[in-house]
Formats: structure tokens, sequence, C-alpha cells
């Protein structure tokens, strides 16, 4: 029962919210009060989590395929619950004061709080179609925040191309799911595990006997190898959507036309990081699959190299933190493509949640530091950090847990994880543990340079100090105890709810190493200056521009979608149809001439039909009989 | 060759030459004179074919009825004596109904021929038998015929009178 | 004795306000159009609730019955037709389309209605003829005469090729009919399914087979005999689209479930291949004429055709699935067209006309109420979980995806493929009409506000939104009544 | 065998009571010469009719599913001349009705004084043709009852006697003159092939048993179909009717389409029940009935399209139309003949509904007819009506039962070229039927109401065939088994 | 004895030279001379039948008096007719058009 009222309560959050949206008062009640039930039933739910719970869903009677509509809660999706719901409390509770003017928070509130829901759906979610139902619901979501502002025309740009995006993505994601589901005949997330899995103590037996490889995947009734790798490969590529990772990542960098808790939520909790726990639920079959996880390694690393240096060189600071929302993503979803088998994706998810909680604090912060400053660029935001204490410490324990700074605060605590478990997949040699694990450590020194970029350009001294008023003191208390979580969160790898190694000292040393060398990178031009404007001044308009990606996309997808479109268009009035309109247009024709041939109604012409048809249908008749 | 063939072959030569000749010419008098003679060939054809009472009346309406009525409708709608070249027909017309005719006669010649598989004592039926018939069994049809000879009378005189010069017709 | 009078009432009250009650002035016939169609609804609850049916021999020479009944494919329709009569005949307090007079206008949805319930409820299979026609007359008025006045010679043009086309098909499922009749001696469509035209040879469920998916794909439509539709719907009142999208194609995927999928089930296997690569274009075709239509009404007509080829696909997967998923997206179809129609017509009564092109204000601005429901229609229309329009298309997909056992795979999974891009399709023209008409993406408008809904409208569009949701939260329900009978079409020998 | 055939009178009375009508008339023309200008002739004749109606329906109804025989030779032979079942009956009453309701349409002629005795005696002596050869089994009644109905009705035509009237008579003359010879050909090729001088199954089927007579028989068949044709308005043998439709008066072409038009369906059944009856696989027969079914329905429909004069639309209406009454019969069944029977009626019940409509309204053109319906509701209402029966759209249901009906046997019989020329006509008849509803119906009655024609005694008559015939539609529409029940 | 090929030539013949005549003739009267043909054909063809002894109620001779007097009364009714043709239009021609706009 917990689990369906994890999901239950925001989205009666979101139905009250839109009934009540006209008094704000009460919009706000609902919306932070139902807020943090969902975040006391979720750590309830965590706390009481033994072992895996499954709650039966109403299922569904649809023919051959069995749809039972279950959810699952473990340790692990509780604290991932956890997580998710406190972010999007402290989003809640942040929007009362960030939107307090805005005409539509309710319909904001609402959205948010819905949102919230179908990340948790996917979280507990124990049955691939209730999975696409919370994923689906949140690229709508998303739609709908990122476009809030809707009077401007960049932001409803910005929303029309995250859904676009991702729903193209989602193709592939729809796609897998319905093949993995159409293999075992259920969309129950046990049953598709099972037939997919290779059965590898069947198979090791059948070799040892002598065997050949082909007869023993024949005799254990192995699935089809390749027809699972391009299953999960169109899973990968919905995920890759969602959580834009190359060659989807653009829409990301524009959604921040959204509000900032809007953002924040996005980023930290839900939408983004929603790919890495759909992959860990489907890790035992998508470990099997080397192709697979090939693919979604390749993918990451680029991308996580690729959207740090472009969150280096972004001149706003919004836009670098959503480039680092990239990279980071592409971390967890690293751990997940190069876990061995035996360690399972839980490195990831731990990242994930760390990240959950470093995130917000940055996003909400640096939303205040920018309403502050009164833009988002980094000239405006320069020594905006100044504006309030916990700005300035929020800033320093986010950008040094986004660093990876190891043990100090949770960031790091969980890039070591995701280190070591790429180390232990370049090991066994059967994944693209190599390539992540170089992609990460590169990725670690840049990374650590755009965190002091950032720092260094917030904290920056100026003359005219920016001031914070009027901000009430429950929004302070929700960035100190996001900066209490950063700090201290990391202390959730002792509850065992996440099954990770150990960290060798050795890493800790190498990753501190890797560190330092992108902070003294970042520190080249002097504590005063903008690292980017010193370091990258020619690639910053390029990165700007996110690499001329969206030309890409209008090039290669848009444009001829739409002259493909104009085709048909026209070939449907123009030919399918014409053939309607020539039919009309032949009978009248016909209509025209017979009407013609009889207008001199000749009586010699009548006999002379009469004659001719009965000659002609008698020479017919005695033609046919013979 | 029988001599019942041999009459038959004159008379019916007879019908053909005087159908021809009816058919083809161009003084619309003598296309009905021509009708005359065609129509006593197949008098005598009938004759030879035992109906006597049959080739007698087809003599008597037709060529003493019929034929004279048409040669008064000639005359009424002024007809010349002469060749008729208000009604002639172009060439291909007189081909196409010659082809027309011949295709019909085609036709009928070769599913009639086949069934002529020689020669057949002729039926004798005396008028006694056929009177008896008519008034016997046909007797509904020739009632109805009499309704029919009524109405096609009331309807011609009808319809061939002059309209009353005050008349209103529409 | 309760379903004759189901189908006789608005039959009936439809019938005398076409004919005596003609000059009946505006506001009682409003009312006692209402009352019929309420009464109707409460009627088709208690036959559903009760099952009541009715059989008496109508033609015994051609072994025709008055056979009327429900089971659990009829019965989602027919409480969804009763249910949309009742909207379109309260719609009229907020459109009255002029051209006629007001009673005959309810009269002829009024008529609609009945042929529809007849249809869905009939046992007989050329009785399911003669109700199928019944409705060729009313809608052929309600487009010819009631339609857009803005020009007569379009109107009259929309209205004939809507009834001429229609013709064509339903001729066309006659002559399968009638073959079908002549070769199982029966048209009982019970005793045809139970015999799963067992009795008929290969050639002959072939011919019959193809002679009921001609016919009846016009009326769905499927591609590409689809032209029909964008006028009719163009040209049609608010109520008349409605009707039309909500119903009257319904009417011919019902008729594809209850005839050939039932009665002669191997010829609809050697026919599916074709259907499904008709529907699959048509999904995909429909959502990319969505993409540069300049109409809005037209727009919508063509989602629809998209959206019945998802049923379309469904149905030639020839699994239980899919008859399970076409049966749920058609009633899903039902409420989320009707709830576009309504608005888009609401709109189109307030703007004058809906050309995408002409700068208007955002109804998220101007009019928040009448823009979320348009906004609800078109997430449903996109297939946003939640709403009514995913399950249907999930499952249709899911079915291609696995068809049954007779059919070529890689060609089925081709068309999931392809129904799945036409899915992303849909989400870019359900945003692109988001963005222009909802969220202001246009030029600066001229005019300066949209009046909001109120009234009777608000109710109806109501109403529509609660389906919409309820279907798209619930799908249980609605998949749980038709299971049973799914599962007797799908089981057969 | 020389006996004379016993006769049973009251099986006769459909035949007789328009014949005894024709005595009457004619005695009572010549007894009373000045009399109400022979006013007094068409309701006498009206009501001879009414009471052969009668008698043909009583026969239909009361006989059960007996064929009632008459004019039946004596013990050894036992044929009869005048056979007679259900359908035969309700087709008589139907020719009666039809011939009645022509009468009452019969006002616009040329009011001369004598003419109205003499349109009503020919009228009679047409109908009473028209009832005989519906019953008639032999050649030689088939014939002269077949002539008797044709005669007359060219007088008739010619009788309205405007220059228009006498050309579309003489259209109607010259073709009847060339089908009739061919008429007795046909029979004297029957005669030939069957050695019998009726219409008997058994020696139709011994005759299609030899290979020689069978081609004989095919041939015979054709010109008889062909003779037929030309009474039916079968393309290629249509060419008169939308001449003399247009030009005659509005009763002789009710008369035309409608009661000549069921007597020719009878006379065509009395033939093609014979060989029905031989069980005769016949492809040969099906091309002769196809052929002219599938060009009247083809040439029918669409030049009907496109005319604006009612009549003439009408016409072309009637010549596809008659193409679906020899749809079924393409599959030479026994429910074809049924079919058959039931389309002709009802198609003549909804053409004489929409004859007297424009009777009443006095319309020249499709567009005198806008705005109708709110006008006058009994004449728009009642044309509406027939224009949806002869479409065959509901609420004209028995419109299109009876299509469904004729749809079937060749369906059955697997005629695919047949019916897909069904399927055209069905669609394109919708369009010119829906052409002219689209016209009643329109809003704009502003155009003055074409001034209605004739005296007041015919617009009663008018109206009672416009209410008697709408309402046989509607109860036949209501309860389609009622008309198939009589004809079973 | 009789053979029976000389009635069923001749009548083909007649029948073949009748619709010639018909289909070659403008006027009006003269279409009547092909009738006359035609049926003159079909009455050999009939007592042919008689002559050959297949026959019934001597059909063979009492349908040709049939057909005679029902031609006659025929020719009557064309003749009346034509004459009405001739004195409204002034001509039998069978090739002329109609007067369209007489119709009314």
């Amino acid at each position: 029962m917990t689990p369906w009222l994890l999901v239950g309560l925001p989205v009666a959050a979101a139905v009250l919210g839109v009934a009540l949206r006209r008094n704000d008062l009460l919009a706000r009640a609902v919306a932070v009060g139902l807020g943090a039930a969902t975040l006391l039933v979720a750590v309830l739910a965590w706390a009481l989590a033994d072992g895996s719970a499954v709650s039966a869903g109403p299922g569904l009677r649809a023919g051959e395929l069995a749809v039972p509509l279950d959810l699952v809660l473990d340790p692990t999706r509780g604290a991932l619950a956890a997580v998710v719901a406190l972010v999007a409390l402290a989003v809640q509770v942040y929007s009362t004061w960030y939107l307090e003017t805005d005409d539509r928070y309710g319909q904001f509130a609402a959205t948010v709080s819905l949102f919230t829901g179908a990340m948790l759906l996917v979280v507990v979610s124990a049955d691939l179609l209730l999975t696409v139902v919370g994923w689906e619901v949140m690229g709508w979501c998303s739609y709908l925040l990122i476009g809030h502002w809707s009077r401007r025309a960049a932001a409803r740009r910005a929303a029309l191309k995250a859904f676009l995006v991702t729903r193209v993505a989602d193709i592939g994601f729809v796609l897998g799911i319905i093949g993995l589901a159409a293999g075992a005949g259920s969309t129950s997330l046990s049953a598709v595990l099972a037939p997919w899995r290779r059965p590898t103590a069947c198979i090791d037996a059948a070799l040892a006997d002598g065997a050949l490889a082909g007869e023993a995947l024949t005799a254990c009734g192995a699935p089809d190898g390749a027809l699972r790798a391009t299953l999960l490969v169109l899973v990968v590529v919905g995920i890759l959507g969602k959580s834009a990772q190359v060659p989807f990542q653009d829409w990301l960098a524009d959604a921040m036309e959204g509000p900032t808790p809007a953002s924040a939520l996005i980023h930290a909790a839900t939408m983004v990081a929603a790919g890495t726990v759909v992959l860990a639920a489907l890790f035992p079959v998508f470990a099997d699959s080397p192709a697979a996880r090939w693919f979604l390694g390749v993918a990451v690393a680029v991308t996580m190299l690729l959207a740090a240096l472009l969150a280096f060189a972004q001149t706003d600071l919004k836009r670098m933190l959503a480039w680092s929302t990239v990279s980071q993503v592409a971390v967890m979803l690293s751990a997940v493509a190069a876990a061995p088998p035996a360690d399972g994706a839980d490195a990831g998810l731990l990242h994930l949640w760390s990240h959950a909680l470093f995130k917000s604090l940055l996003f909400l912060a640096i939303g205040w530091a920018a309403l502050a400053a009164g833009g988002t660029a980094a000239m405006a935001l320069r020594g905006s950090a100044a504006a309030a204490p916990v700005l300035r410490t929020g800033f320093l324990v986010g950008f040094l847990s986004l660093a990876g700074v190891p043990l100090v605060v949770v960031g790091g605590l969980s890039k070591e994880h995701v280190l070591v478990t790429a180390w232990d997949g370049a090991v066994q040699a059967d994944g693209p543990g190599v390539l992540v694990l170089v992609a990460l450590v590169l990725t670690a020194a840049v990374t650590a340079a755009y965190s002091t970029r950032g720092y260094l350009v917030l904290t920056a001294h100026v003359r005219q100090q920016p001031t914070a008023t009027g901000v009430p003191a429950v929004v302070h208390g929700v960035l100190w105890v996001l900066v209490l979580l950063t700090v201290f969160g990391s202390l959730v790898v002792l509850t065992g709810s996440f099954a990770v190694h150990q960290v060798s000292a050795l890493w800790m040393l190498l990753s501190v190493l890797v560190i330092g060398v992108g902070v003294a990178v970042a520190l080249r031009g002097g504590f005063d200056r903008d690292p980017a404007q010193v370091l990258a001044r020619r690639f910053v308009p390029v990165a700007d521009a996110g690499l001329g990606v969206d030309l890409l996309y209008r090039r290669v997808v848009a444009t001829p979608v739409l002259r493909l479109a104009r085709l048909v268009a026209f070939v449907d009035t123009e030919v399918v149809d014409a053939y309607v309109r020539g039919s009309a247009v032949a009978t009248r024709a016909a209509g025209w001439a017979g009407a013609r041939l009889h207008r001199a109604e000749r009586p010699s012409a009548a006999v002379g039909l009469v004659l001719t048809g009965v000659v002609l249908l008698g020479a017919l008749g005695v033609l046919a009989w013979s | 060759m029988t001599a019942l063939d041999t009459a038959f072959a004159a008379s019916g030569v007879l019908a053909v030459v005087g159908g021809l000749l009816a058919v083809t010419t161009r003084h619309v008098v003598h296309a009905a004179l021509w009708l005359v003679v065609a129509l006593l060939g197949v008098a005598g054809s009938l004759l030879v074919l035992g109906a006597e009472l049959v080739a007698l009346v087809l003599v008597l309406v037709y060529v003493g009825a019929v034929v004279v009525l048409v040669l008064f409708a000639l005359m009424l709608t002024r007809a010349p004596i002469g060749p008729d070249l208000a009604h002639a027909v172009g060439p291909w017309r007189a081909v196409g109904a010659g082809l027309l005719g011949l295709a019909t006669a085609g036709l009928l010649a070769s599913v009639l021929v086949p069934l002529a598989d020689g020669s057949v004592s002729r039926a004798e039926i005396s008028t006694d038998q056929v009177a008896e018939q008519l008034f016997g069994t046909w007797v509904w049809p020739f009632e109805l015929l009499s309704l029919l000879l009524l109405a096609a009378l009331v309807g011609a005189l009808t319809v061939a009178r002059r309209p009353d010069p005050g008349g209103t017709a529409s | 004795m309760v379903m004759s009078l189901l189908l006789a009432l608005p039959g009936a009250v439809g019938l005398w306000l076409v004919t005596g009650g003609r000059g009946l002035p505006v506001r009682p016939a409003r009312w006692v159009a209402a009352a019929t169609a309420a009464a109707t609804l409460v009627l088709a609850v208690v036959v559903v609730a009760l099952g009541s049916s009715v059989d008496r021999p109508w033609l015994p020479e051609l072994g025709m019955r008055w056979s009327f009944g429900l089971d659990g494919i009829s019965v989602p329709l027919v409480l969804l037709t009763a249910t949309i009569g009742l909207l379109v005949a309260a719609h009229a307090w907020a459109e009255m389309p002029t051209g006629g007079s007001p009673a005959t206008f309810l009269g002829c949805l009024l008529l609609v209605e009945a042929g529809a319930l007849a249809t869905f409820a009939a046992r007989d299979a050329v009785l399911f003829f003669v109700a199928f026609e019944v409705v060729l007359v009313p809608m052929w008025l309600l487009v010819g005469r009631y339609g857009d006045d803005h020009d007569p010679r379009a109107r009259a043009d929309a209205a004939h090729r809507f009834v001429l086309y229609t013709a064509v098909g339903s001729t066309t499922m006659l002559l399968g009919i009638l073959l079908l009749l002549a070769r199982a001696g029966t048209s009982d469509l019970r005793a045809l399914a139970d015999g799963a035209g067992g009795a008929l040879g290969g050639g002959t469920q072939l011919a019959v087979a193809a002679l009921l998916v001609l016919g009846l794909a016009v009326k769905v439509p499927v591609f590409p005999f689809h032209t029909w539709l964008p006028p009719a719907h163009t040209t049609a009142p608010t109520a008349g689209s409605v009707l039309l999208a909500a119903v009257l194609l319904k009417m011919g995927t019902y008729g594809l479930v209850r005839l050939p999928v039932a009665t002669v089930p191997d010829g609809f296997t050697r026919l599916a291949p074709v259907l499904a690569v008709a529907g699959t274009v048509g999904i995909v075709w429909g959502a990319l004429v969505c993409l540069v239509e300049r109409d809005l009404k037209r727009l919508i007509a063509y989602s629809s055709v998209a959206h019945m080829g998802f049923v379309v696909l469904a149905l030639a997967s020839g699994s239980e699935t899919g008859l399970q998923a076409a049966l749920y997206a058609n009633v899903a179809h039902g409420a989320v067209s009707a709830l576009l129609f309504v608005v888009v017509g609401g709109l189109k009564q307030r703007w004058g006309s809906v050309d995408l092109t002409v700068p208007r204000p955002a109804l998220r601005e101007t009019s928040p109420r009448l823009g979320f429901v348009l906004l609800l229609g078109l997430a449903a229309s996109l297939g946003l979980p939640g709403l009514a329009g995913f399950w249907g298309e999930f499952l249709a997909v899911y079915a291609a995806w696995d068809p049954a056992p007779e059919r070529s795979r890689a060609l089925f999974v081709a068309c999931a493929v392809a129904a799945a891009v036409g899915a992303a399709l849909a989400a870019a023209y359900a945003l692109r009409v988001a963005g222009i008409v909802w969220a202001g993406d246009r030029p600066d408008p001229e005019v300066a506000t949209t009046p909001d809904t109120s009234g009777v409208e608000r109710v109806v569009l109501g109403v529509l939104a609660v389906a919409v949701v309820g279907l798209g939260v619930a799908p249980m329900v609605l998949l749980g009544t038709t299971a049973d009978a799914v599962a007797r079409i799908g089981g057969g020998p | 065998m020389s006996d004379l055939v016993t006769i049973d009178w009251p099986v006769l009375a459909p035949a007789l009571a328009p014949a005894a009508g024709v005595v009457v008339v004619l005695v009572g023309d010549a007894a009373l010469p000045r009399r109400g200008g022979g006013r007094w002739a068409l309701p006498v004749a009206a009501v001879v009719l009414l009471l052969g109606a009668l008698a043909a329906a009583a026969a239909a109804v009361g006989a059960g599913a007996q064929t009632l025989r008459t004019l039946c030779l004596p013990a050894p032979d036992g044929a009869c001349l005048w056979t007679a079942g259900p359908r035969t009956s309700t087709l008589q009453a139907g020719i009666l009705l039809a011939a009645a309701a022509a009468l009452a349409l019969l006002h616009d002629g040329r009011p001369r004084p004598r003419d109205r005795a003499v349109s009503a005696t020919l009228l009679l002596a047409a109908t009473t043709g028209g009832v005989a050869v519906a019953a008639a089994s032999d050649l030689g009644s088939w014939l002269v009852a077949l002539e008797l109905a044709t005669v007359p009705a060219v007088a008739l035509v010619a009788l309205r006697g405007s220059r228009a009237a006498a050309h579309g008579a003489l259209t109607l003359l010259v073709t009847s003159l060339v089908s009739f010879a061919l008429l007795v050909l046909g029979a004297a090729l029957w005669l030939t092939a069957t050695g019998d001088a009726t219409f008997s199954a058994d020696t139709v089927a011994l005759a299609w048993a030899d290979p020689q007579r069978r081609a004989v028989l095919v041939l015979a068949v054709t010109l008889l179909v062909a003779g037929l044709g030309f009474k039916l308005s079968l393309v290629p043998f249509h060419a008169w009717t939308p001449q003399a439709y247009a030009t005659t008066d509005l009763g002789t072409a009710v008369f035309l389409a409608a009661a000549s038009k069921l007597a020719a369906v009878a006379a065509l059944l009395v033939p093609v029940a014979a060989i029905v009856g031989a069980g005769l696989d016949a492809p040969a027969l099906v091309v002769l009935l196809g052929v002219p079914a599938v060009a009247s329905l083809g040439l029918g429909t669409v030049v009907a399209l496109r005319q604006t004069d009612p009549v003439r639309l009408l016409a072309w209406s009637t010549i596809a139309q008659a193409g679906w009454i020899v749809v079924p019969l393409t599959a030479l069944d026994a429910p074809a003949l049924r079919a058959a029977a039931a389309y002709a009626l009802v198609y003549a019940a909804a053409t004489t509904v929409a004859f007297a409509a424009v009777a009443r309204t006095g319309a020249r053109t499709l567009e005198d007819h806008r705005g109708l319906l709110r006008r006058d509701p009994l004449a728009g209402g009642a044309l509406g009506l027939a224009l949806l029966v002869l479409a065959g759209l509901p609420p004209g249901v028995v419109g299109l039962v009876v299509k469904v009906l004729a749809l079937a046997p060749p369906v059955n019989a697997g005629v695919w070229p047949v019916v897909a020329a069904g399927v055209v006509a069905v669609v394109v008849g919708i369009a010119v039927y829906l052409r002219w509803f689209t016209v009643l119906l329109s809003g704009s009655g502003d155009r003055p109401a074409a001034s209605p024609a004739g005296p007041v005694v015919s617009q009663r008559a008018t109206r009672v065939v416009l209410v008697v015939g709408s309402a046989g539609l509607v109860l036949a529409s209501a309860l389609p088994t009622l008309l198939l029940d009589l004809l079973s | 004895m009789i053979h029976l090929l000389g009635p069923y030539l001749l009548a083909s013949a007649l029948v073949g030279l009748g619709v010639a005549g018909i289909a070659a003739r403008r006027n009006a009267v003269l279409l009547l001379v092909g009738i006359e043909l035609v049926l003159s054909g079909s009455l050999v063809l009939l007592v042919a039948t008689q002559a050959a002894g297949a026959d019934r109620w001597a059909a063979g001779s009492v349908l040709p008096l049939f057909v005679i007097t029902i031609a006659a009364a025929e020719v009557v009714v064309a003749l009346a007719v034509v004459l009405l043709v001739f004195r409204l239009r002034g001509t039998i021609d069978l090739d002329a058009p109609s007067a369209r706009e007489d119709v009314s």
C-alpha cells in the first residue's frame, strides 16, 4: 500500500492544486503540505523497507499480455524516493517565495506535484508499463514547467524542443519496453527479467560437458542475443533522450528558460536522472548484453567530457549548471554501463542520490543569487553570493561536491564509487570499462575546473554588493538543510541501502590529484578573473551555442520532416483525393456525354439502337452458349 | 427435292425478290407495291406449307387492307411519285443497314439451319381444326384481341382527327 | 422491451422533430431533444444493467430478424453514443447553427444517435447494414444544411462527398454481408461468430473479408479512403463534428470487429497485412498532414485518421491484446475527439474561423478554462499516459509487435516501429497547436479577448474532460468490460 | 381436344373489370355524348380499376400461397391459360392501382369534351392488357395481352396533340413497332425451339438439353427480352422514354412509368419463370439479362445526374430502375423472381408519388421545387420520401430492403459484373436523388410557387394519390415484410 | 414430304431484309414495309413449325392469325400517329430531331 500512497499523494496534490489554483494560499498549503506528507511517507517507507516488497496493482485485462501494474519497494528505492520527495519539497517551499508574484503559481505548484508523483512512480514501479507512464508524464510536466513563462517566446520554444527531443528518443524507449515485454508476455519487471537473462549456470555446465556454444545456448533456452541487444539499445536511446546525453543533449541547456525551481527539480532528482533508475531496474538483463553496454558506454563517455567542457565555457552560469547536469548524469549512467554484472548498478544510483542533493542546492542558490543580481549571466552574477551567508556556504559546499572532492561532501564519495566500479569493469574487460574510466578521469579534471570557475565568479569581490531582502526564513532554512545534507549525506552509504564496495585510499588519492589539476588549471588567471575568459575565450561563443547542435537538429530532423509533411499534404489533396474528385468528374462527363447523345431524340436513332442491340445481344448470346 | 420443295422454292424466291425490291427502291409507292409482291410470295409459301387459312388471311388483311392503308398514308403525307429524295439516306447508312440485315439473317440461319435435318412429312391441319382451336382453346386471347382492335380503332380515330380550331391545345 | 424503447425513443422523437415538429421554436425544441437524449441515456444504462434484448422475425424471407442485444463489445459504445447524444443535444444551448429550423437540427442529431445505437446493438448482419445506413441522411443534413455558412458550395460538396463515399463503402459491405449470408446460411451475428467461418471455404472467406473490410474501411476511415473526413469535419457544425468523430467512425471499427474479424477470421487473417500497412500509413500520413495543416478543424480530422490508424493496426494484429487495444482506442478516441471538436467548434464560433495562420490571443491568457481543456485534449491526443489516448495506442503498438501467430512477424514489427514514429509525430502536431493556440506563439493579435467557456458548454466540456481523464486513469474498467467478449471472438475454433 | 376451356369468372375478375370498364365508358359516351364533357368517365374508370385491384389483392391475400388457374383445358391436356400465383396477383393489383393513380393525374391532357372518355377507354384497355399478360401462360395470350397493353399507350401519348407530343409518340410508335416485330420473331423461335405454345418449364428443359434447339432458344429469349426491354425501358431499347415522358401529360407519363412498367415486369417474369423452373445452368441467358441491366444502370444514373427537368430526370431514373429490376433476374433462381417483383412494385409506388408531387406543383425545372418542403409540406414530404425510397436511403427503408433483395441473388450466384454495376448505380443514384432532395430542403423559398395546373377536382385526386402513395411507402418501410409476404 | 431448310432460309432472308429495310428508311410510312417483312418471316417460321408437326393446339396456324390481326391494329394506330405528326410538323422524316423548346 505504501508505494501507492507515495505516488498518490503528489498526484492528489496536483489535482487539488489545479482545483484550488485561484486561491494562492490554499494552493501553497496543498503543495507544501502534501509535499511534506510525501516526504514523510517516503522516509518511513525507506526506514521500514526490508527486502523487496511488491504491492499488487489493479491489473489490466489486455488479452494475452499480462499487465499487473505492481509497485515495489526496497531500501534502494526507498532511499531514492526519499531524496526525490525531499528535493520536491524543497522546490515547493522555495517556489512559494520565488513565484510569489506569479499569476500562475497554482498551476506551477500542481505541475511540480505531478512531476514528483511521476518520478516516484518510476522509482517504485515494478511494471514496465508503469515505468512508461511515469516517464511520459514527466516529459509532459517538463513541457509545462519549462514553458511556464509562456509569454516569452524563448520559453515556448525551449519547452517545445525539450518535449519533442525527448519524445523522439522515446520512440526507442517505448519500442524497447514493448519488445522486452513481448518476450515475456508480461509487463511485470520480474517476469520480463527472467526470460531475457542468460541461464549462465546451465550454459557453463553444458560447455563443460563439451557441447558447442551454439548448442549450449539453444539447449538452455537462452534469449536471442541480437534481439536483446537491439531492444536494450532502443531502451538506451530513450534514456539518452530523457537524460540529455549525446546526441540528444541540446534540449537541457535551453530548458533553463523555465523558472529556476523547475530547473532544480528537473535536474536534481527527476527527469534527467530517471534513466539511471530504469536502467538499474533492468540491470540484470542489461549486464548480459555487451553490445548495449558498449552503446551506452560510448554515448556517456562522449557526453560527460563534452558537457563538462561546454559547462566550463558557458557565459551563463545557469546554463553552466545545466551542462554540468548533463555531464553528471553521464557519470551516473557510466557506472551502469561499466559495472561488472556481479557488482550491480548501485554506484550509479548512489551518485544520483548525492547529485540530487548538491544540484538542487546549487540551483536553488543560484536562482536566489540571480534574482538578487538581476540575471544569470556570469557578468551579472559576479559576487552575488555575498547576498546571504547561506549562499556563500551553499556555493562552496555545492561546488566542492560537484567537483567530487572525496569524503568531505556527498558528490565526492559517490564519484569515487563510480570510479571504482568503472575500474572493476575495466579490469574484467567485458564492456566499456576502460573507455569509461578514461573519460571519468578526464571529466573529473574538467569538472573541478568549472566548479572552481563557478565558485570564483560567484564569490568575486565587487564594489556594489547585492542584497537579498524579503527572503523568508523558510527559504533560508531549506537551503541550510540542503547544505547540511550535502555535507553529511554521504553517510547514506552506512545505511546499506546502496550495495557498493569499499573505496580504496589509492583511488581517493588519485582523484584528489586529478581534481587538483583541474583546480590549478582554472586558477591560472588568478582569483579575480573568470577562468573561461582566460582559458577559452574563443571557445565561449561556440559553447554558448551548444556547438550549433540546435541548427543540426533543425537541418537534419525538423526541416526534412516538414518538407515531407508538405509533400504528403500535397499528395493527399492532389493525388489521393484526386481519384475521388476524378470519379465525380468522370461520372458527370459520362452523364454529359449520355445526355448529349440523346439530345437530338431522332426516332430513327431509337430504332437503330433497338436493332443493333438485338443483333449484338443475339450474337453474344449464341456465342456465349456455344 | 419433292414437288412441294420446288413450289416452296419458287414462291420463296418471289417473296425474297419482292422484299428486296421493296426495301431498296427509292420510289415510295413502288416500295408498297413490291411489298404486295413479296406478301403474295409469302402467302404462296404458306400455302405450300399447308396453312391455307393463314395464307388467305394474309392476302386479305395485308394485301387487301394494310397495303391500301399504307398507300393512302403515303398520299396523305404527300409522297412524291418519283424517287423520294427528301428521305434519301447516305451510302454509309445504306451499307450499315445492309450489314445489319445480313447479320440478322446470318444469325437466324445459323441457328435454324442445323435444325433442318432432312425432309419431314407435312403435318396436315384442317381449317376446321384451326377454327375449333381458335374458338376453343384460344378463346381468351381472341377476346383480348377484339378489345385490342376496339381500342386501336378508338385511339386511331381520336388521334387522326383534326383538332378543333378553338381547341386549347397546350 | 427496454431495448426496443432505447432504439425507438430517439428515433421516434427525432423523426417527429424533423417532420411534424419542424416548426417548433428553439426553446421547446431544445428541451424536447435534451429530455429525449437524457431519457435515452437512462434507458441505455438500464439496458446495460439489465441486459435487455429483443429478437423477433422481421424479414423471414431473408432469414433476417429484428434482433438487438448487447455484449461486452457493444456496451461501451452504446454508453458512449448515449452520452455523446446527450452532450450534443445539450450543446445546442451553446451553439445553434443556422441554415434551417432548430427542431430539424435537433431531430437529425437524435436520428443519428438512434441509428448509431441500432448499429451497435444489432445482432443481425443485414439489420446492422440497415442501421448503418440510417445515419446517412440525417448526417448529410447536418453537414449540408447546418454546416459552415461561409461557403455554400464547399458545404454541399462536403455533404455529398460524405454521403456518397460512405455509400460506396456501405454498399460494398452489403455485398460482403450478402455473400456471407448466402454461403453461411444465416445472418445472425452470434451464430456467425460461433461458426467463425468454419463452414466457408478459404476463397469465400477471403472474398467476404475483402468486401467487408473494403466497405468498412471507408467508414473508419482507413488510408487511402479518408479524404471525405476532413471536409465533412471542417464543414459540419460542432455537434455534427462531434457525432461524426465520436460515434460514426466507431461504427466502422465496430463493424470490423463484428463482421470480418468475428465471422471470417481466416479470410481476415489473409487480409491483415494489407490492413496493417494501411493503418500504419494512416498513422504517419495523418500526423504529417497535421504538421502543416492550416485549418484547425481539418487538422483534428486528420489526427482522427491517424488515431483510427492505431485502431486498425491493432485489429489487424489479430491477437486478443490487439482486439482489446482496438476497442479501447476506439472509445478513447470517441471521448478525445469529442472534446477537441467541442473546443475547436467553440473557437470557430468565437473567432469565425480557425485558421492557424491568423493571429489570435493566446487562450492561456484570455480564456484559461478553454485553454485548459484544449491542452487536455491535445495531451490525450498525443497519447499522454493518464489520459484516454495512451492505453489503446500503447497496446496497439504492443499488439503489432507481437501479432497473432499466422501473421508475418517482420511486417508487423515494421508497422509497430512506424506507429511509434507516428506517435512522436503526434506529439509534434499536438504541441504545434498548443504552441499557437494555447501558448500564443503568434504575432500580435488584433482581437483582444476570447470569451471563456461558460454555461452549458462548460458542463459539456467538463463531462468530456472527466471522461478523458477517467478512461486514462482507470483503463481496467473498460478493458474488463470488453475482455470476455473479446476472448470469445479471439478464442473461437 | 377441341372442347372449350372452362372459365372461372372470379379469378378473371382483375382483367375483366377494366375490360368491362372499356365497354361501360364507350357505351356511356355513345349514349350521353354531351354529359359534362365526359367528366364522368374518369371516376367511373377509377372505380372500375379499384374494384379490379381489390379483386387482385383479395386473390393475393386470400389464396395464400396457392396458384389460381382458370381457362383450363379439359382433362387429358389440363393446361391453363391463366395462372396467377400470389406474386402475379400482387403485380396485377399494382398495375391496377398504378393505372388508377395515372387516371387521377390525367388532368392536363387536351381539355376537349370527348377526350376524357377516350383517354379513359385507352387507359382501361391498356390496363386490361397489363393485367392479362401477368397471368398469361401461353404465347398467344401473352403476345396479344402485351400488345393490348402497348398499342393504347401509344395512342394515349399521341392524344396530347402537341408538336412535341407528336414527336414523342412517333418515337414511341416506331420503337414499339420494331419491338413488336422482334417479339413475334421471338415467339416464333420459342415455338420452333420448344414445340410448345406455352411457357412451360418442362419443354424448356427438353429444348435446352438439345444443343441445336438450345441455340434457337437462346435467340428466342434474346428477342423476347428485347421486346420487353422496350416496354421496360432497358438500354438500348430505352430511347423513347425521356421523349415520351417529357412530352405527354403527367397522367400518361405515370401510366407509362408505373402501370406499364409493372406490366412489362410481369410479362418478363412469365418466360423467365419458365426458364428458372427448368433449372438451367445458363450463362448465355445471364449475359442476355445482365448486359442490358448493366447498361441501364450505368447510362440511366449518369444521365439522370444532369437533368434539370423533373420529368426527364424521372424518365432517366426509370431507365436506371429498370436495370435494377433486371439485376436479380441475372441469378435465374426463384428468389430472384420475387426480388424483381418487389423491386418493381416499390419503384412504381415511389415514382407515382414523385410524379404526383410534380403534378401538384406544376414544376418545369428542379429549381421550381426550391423550398417546397416548407411551402407545401404534403407535396414536399411525399416527394422527399419517394426520392429517398428510390435512392434506397433510410428512412425510405423499403427502398433499401428491395435493393438488398435485388443484390442478394446475383451475389449468391456470383454474377459479379452485375453486382459491381449495382454498387456504382447505388452511389450515383444517391447523388441523383439527393440533388433533387437538396432543392426541396433548401431554405430560401422566396421564389413564387409555380402555379398548379388543372381544375380543383384534379388537385383533390392528386392529393389522394400523394397521401395514399406515401402512406403505402411509409407502411412498407416500417414493415417491409407486409409487401414481401404478398409476393411469396 | 417437305424439307425444312426452305422455310428456315426464307424466314431468315425475310427477317434480314426487313431489318435492313427498317434500318435504311427515313420515311415513317416505309418503316412499315420493313416491319411487315419481319412479321412475314416470323409467320413462315410459325407455320413451318406446324408443318413439321411439333405443334400443340394448332398454334402454328392460330398464332399467325393473331399476329396478322395485331399488326393490322398497329398499322391503323401507326398511320394515325404518322398523319398527326405530318399535320403538326410537316414532315414524317424519322431523322428529324425533336424541338426541345417545344417541350413546354
